[in-house]
């Protein structure tokens, strides 16, 4: 037992982290608003990088690693709140044409759903359609849908899609059942990055933030609102961590079990932290110019992915 | 311990629903852009010009100044039922009606008495306030904008943040140290800034939920005259208080009132939207989560009652409003997560999708971030409560 | 409107807390763990201050106030920690022999319960049963219970009941619905009563305890603590006032939607408050001499009577 | 990373479940009686001599002082093992093996290890904690027990609180302070003090679950050999932070484990109460908070193993543990609550009621209530995170 990062795991985590630094700095991600979260460019990119084809065999293309180190990746790509359907494309490598090499851009929707919402429809090339019976993939340019004037999150436009194209089978009950579980994990992975990501703003602000003379992280209502912060990210980084190694190895521990509740756990972390983010910065933090709102709206879009808390809750009593 | 409404005061309740169900339909929908300044304006300034005509404007100002001079109860009617019946809010006339005019009513001199809140209660007159800067925050005695005597005029530099209308004010309710070496509380002048002095730079500043509700104000070698000074120079410290004593106190019930009929709209949503094979509300947890913030908020509204009364009986507003805010941010807060949970996915959209009703229920979840912040933080007013109401020992 | 104290109330609630700090100190209140509750020569005092009477017509011996004067009542007994079956009493006043003038101690009980548990058996004379059907009156010598070794609250003795005898009917359904509503707006009385008191007891010890050479109650820390009961316990003063008032006179609300709310919001507040009070003392909260446990473990019994939260948060539910 | 043990881990496991499954039929209940604390010295020292004689007493001590010397994974798995076959607890015996012992270890002369290491381990010796005082909780290192020399003795008054086992005490670590002049922190000893000595005054607490789990001990010029000073004179204080970085690691993790069964047996009778006209478990929202405990619990686990994990690659326990005990504390009592709500008014008695099965939870919601107190309170744990992990500057 070692559980904490490899010299591997940490190379690669510290390998995205600069990727995203240097190419999804926030500058960059706002910018992406403007085309329904996808520059075509950075998409190539990101496929370079191996995001989409991590866990497909090096023979088909891809990296060759599990779902531990899909794990750190989907963190720092949340830590970056790097916008589009990253999630998707990943799940899709190596099943849908081009998803792997980036030339094409996958999206992924639920159902049931009343309505069914379809996130950045306007980027797609195609759309993986996930229910009980498997997975079917419908081609973007077959799928009309009702934009959504506003979407919470700028950087996740929406789409309301009355009629869906029943699409190409691609897969079967099996496969739709593993794309929830493993989709669970790394959307838990993402809200985990946010949670991390917003302990570090806002401890930076209240280390430099002044008033009544002295930074306002002296206070003890600051420190304890990070300090709980801190503890809710690290909290979820045991459940998400744990989650992705049992996924990868059912024998340390039930898969199922673990991916419900790292993401029920990583979805709390990612909007409690998220509004305590909000909530140090003050009247700051309700500005568009502060970072800790896009947080907050990435995590509560992550939260819907692959069932959000209550789903998770309820599955878990299921299995206590 | 009473709750009945006086036969006086149910009178008055009976001729303010008449006029509202007579005035009401005549009324548009408020302008849908909420960055176009000027139709704002133009709605909400002919709304009070309408409350003028009818006699309701100022309705808790003394009649001595022209208001309505109606009791705390006869206010919480007014607001009690122009909430229920949709009635405009006080909008762009917020600064001036609840914030400006009653400092002007408690501090001012006769001449700056009426040159304002006539034109006020008419409507013909939009204040902003400007108070904040972005290094005073909570901490706002620490404020730096400087005004600089020079013969019967102060020169003004610096700025001011978080101004709300700051495009569309006529006047602005600012706060200007005309004291650098006084103690932080001393130095401190209260003054009357009209804004179209020239030197004056708004910038809007764009919020959370994508709007732009706030600007910040630049101030380049304003001029202002020393005979729009309100009270004694350096004494604007305590004229502000005044205005803070008022702002704590029914700030927050037309929202409050609001955030009841909120709920249930979202049971209703609740009632409606599929969940495997039946609804949402087949879920008990659910129930009772709406349930617990629908007693909450029949709690919140006692309480405002109960600050009323006693505001009503000292003649000033005791520190139950604090008490009132920490409380409603948190249930709003949570009444916004509820609307999450009954609407799922459609809880991503600011606007409504397939008429569920989605919309104001996400822009709920948006703003309640803002009520624990604005108006003093939950961390400033525990403070207080601990220390004003408690008696606990300051640190320091 | 006039939501406050007038000057007939507050005289009440004056003689009351006056009556209860002279005959029910803590240390008498303590004592009263080796008579299951109830000393007779107290009680007798607590019926001739009115306090089982107090809603009977004067003609009828009582004291001829209403439900919002109870609730002051009851708020000060709440405060004192006052233990026996002082609820059931008052609301069988005029109903049951000997109830009004204290020289018979009336409990009452909740049907269906699984298992039924009686309160303060040993001290009883009679017993009201409570059901869908009405009101039923059993002598208590015709009960036989086994006694529940450790009580949460000692204050509080307890005995399973394995079988009623069907009893003396003395009230109908209607009745029974009345009792249910009036004695959660009582029981949330006393429940308001244990948030108010711990809260001061808490702000005395936060003053007068040094720590770090000042005394603890500077601290921000413990400042917000204290500052959240308070919280707590004016939204439940406000809530429970307002319940009295309105079963009162129906005409100001709607008298179910007010008792509800009330016994919710003040259960809540009751516990949360009890336990907070504890933490603000530190280790010496968790000791059996500082008095904070006493509250908090009558806290958890009154928040079963007459419904715990989930009960009327679904109650409340259905008048949304 | 990697939640797999190794081959040699598990022959680990096997050998000592081995063992468990042949010894446990053997060993009886705890003594009933909470108070009885001979009877509980009897029992729990004689858990530890099997131990000992098994070759598992301190099972993360090192070899060289006859410890098993057990690596962090191992150790895990005697807690694991334990905790699930429902083994003895470490009991009287917690602050010799977690608290006293390894403060010799790290710290002690050869002639003192010598003379309570062995004796420990075999279940000979007990120890007892002097640390609090009534006016130094929080603030440990005001404490104000004096230790005055004399020759070759130190003679000590003053009093000590929450001091547990002290009645069947052989020896108590002692913090003293023997320089009253210098800065708090600088002038405390730490001794090794004989619970025989004369002028020691035992006084048993009621603690809130009605048991006397603790004590106070005064101090009447009890005499002390100064060769009974661990490290040097007035350098009590580190002596004792080495202490506190073992209490932070491991002490919660067998009652963490425990409650996991907690919430499992709730959850079975849940699925038997009656509520209506079926079970509490009929209850979506008594379901999923059910499910959420155990999703919290399940992520506590991990967390020790990340923890265990980081303090044996860095041979020294980290902050982490102040964050698990932040979440633990929480958890519990949520755990608690919880129980009142599935059994309703059996969730009044300690003892089990018609065969519930509550008493466990009742005896465990008011067992929370000590956790975000004792061992750190959760403000004091919040201030460590803040100050220690995210560098937060201090006050003053």
């Amino acid at each position: 037992m070692d559980f904490d990062l490899n010299e591997d795991e940490a190379a690669l985590q510290e390998g995205v982290r600069s990727f995203c630094a240097g190419r999804f700095d926030m500058e960059t991600v706002r910018s992406l608003a403007d085309s329904a979260g996808v520059d075509r460019g950075r998409w190539r990119e990101l496929a370079d990088t191996g995001v989409f084809g991590l866990r497909l065999p090096e023979a088909d293309g891809g990296v060759g690693l599990g779902l531990t180190e899909a794990v750190l990746v989907f963190e720092e790509l949340g830590r970056a709140v790097v916008p589009g359907p990253i999630l998707a494309s990943h799940l899709a490598a190596g099943l849908v044409d081009g998803a792997l090499s980036g030339d094409r851009v996958v999206g992924l929707v639920e159902r049931p759903a009343h309505p069914v919402l379809v996130e950045h429809l306007d980027a797609l090339d195609a759309l993986v359609v996930v229910d009980d019976e498997g997975l079917h993939l419908v081609e973007a340019d077959a799928i009309s849908g009702e934009p959504v004037g506003r979407p919470l999150d700028p950087w996740t436009p929406l789409h309301v899609v009355a009629d869906l194209p029943a699409g190409q089978v691609i897969g079967g009950p099996e496969d739709a059942a593993r794309w929830r579980l493993e989709g669970a994990v790394l959307a838990a992975a993402q809200l985990l990055g946010i949670a991390g990501a917003t302990v570090e703003l806002g401890t930076a602000y209240a280390k430099e933030r002044e008033q009544f003379g002295k930074p306002i992280g002296t206070f003890q209502a600051v420190k304890h609102i990070l300090a709980d912060m801190l503890t809710r990210a690290e909290v979820a980084r045991a459940a998400v961590y744990a989650a992705g190694v049992t996924l990868d190895d059912p024998s340390v521990g039930d898969p199922a079990r673990a991916a419900h509740g790292a993401k029920l756990i990583a979805g709390e972390a990612g909007i409690a932290n998220g509004k305590a983010c909000i909530q140090v910065h003050g009247g700051m933090g309700f500005t568009w110019e502060v970072d800790a709102h896009l947080y907050l709206k990435r995590a509560f879009v992550l939260d819907t992915v692959f069932g959000s808390g209550d789903v998770h809750a309820e599955a878990m009593a299921a299995l206590v | 311990m009473d709750l009945r409404y006086s036969a006086e005061e149910e009178a008055f309740r009976a001729e303010l629903v008449e006029w509202l169900d007579e005035v009401l339909p005549t009324v548009g929908p408020p302008p849908g852009n909420q960055n176009d300044w000027d139709a704002r304006r133009a709605y909400d300034t002919a709304w009070q010009r309408m409350l003028f005509d009818q006699g309701y404007a100022g309705i808790n100002w003394p009649t001595e100044v022209g208001g309505r001079g109606a009791s705390p109860a006869e206010h919480l009617i007014f607001l009690e039922e122009t909430e229920r019946r949709g009635a405009p809010y006080v909008g762009v006339m917020f600064v001036a009606l609840l914030h400006a005019g009653p400092t002007l009513i408690a501090e001012a001199s006769p001449e700056q008495k009426a040159a304002h809140l006539p034109a006020i209660l008419r409507g013909d007159q939009v204040w902003c306030q400007g108070f904040s800067e972005p290094q005073a925050g909570s901490d706002l005695a620490s404020l730096r904008t400087r005004a600089v005597r020079d013969g019967d005029e102060y020169v003004i530099n610096g700025s001011k943040i978080w101004t709300s209308n700051a495009q569309v004010a006529d006047y602005c309710e600012l706060l200007v140290r005309t004291d650098p070496d006084a103690p932080k509380h001393k130095g401190i002048s209260w003054l009357i800034l009209p804004m179209d002095t020239p030197g004056i730079d708004i910038r809007p500043l764009r919020s959370v939920p994508g709007t732009e509700e706030f600007s910040e104000v630049f101030f380049d070698d304003v001029r202002v005259p020393v005979a729009n000074r309100v009270g004694d120079e350096n004494d604007g410290w305590r004229v502000a208080m005044v205005t803070f004593s008022f702002e704590r106190g029914t700030a927050f019930v037309s929202e409050m009132l609001a955030s009841m009929q909120l709920v249930e709209q979202l049971a209703a949503a609740a009632k409606k939207v599929t969940r495997g094979s039946g609804t949402a509300w087949d879920d008990a947890g659910l129930r009772r989560d709406i349930g617990q913030v629908a007693a909450d908020l029949d709690a919140l509204w006692a309480l405002v009652k109960r600050n009323v009364t006693q505001a009503s009986r000292t003649g000033v507003p005791g520190p139950g409003g604090s008490v009132f805010k920490l409380h409603y941010s948190e249930v709003r807060h949570r009444l916004g997560l509820l609307g999450e949970r009954v609407f799922e996915r459609a809880g991503l959209a600011l606007d409504d999708v397939a008429g569920m009703g989605n919309g104001p229920h996400v822009e709920g979840l948006l703003h309640a971030i803002s009520i624990s912040i604005a108006a003093g933080t939950t961390q400033i007013q525990r403070n207080i409560v601990a220390e004003r109401i408690l008696g606990l020992p300051k640190d320091r």
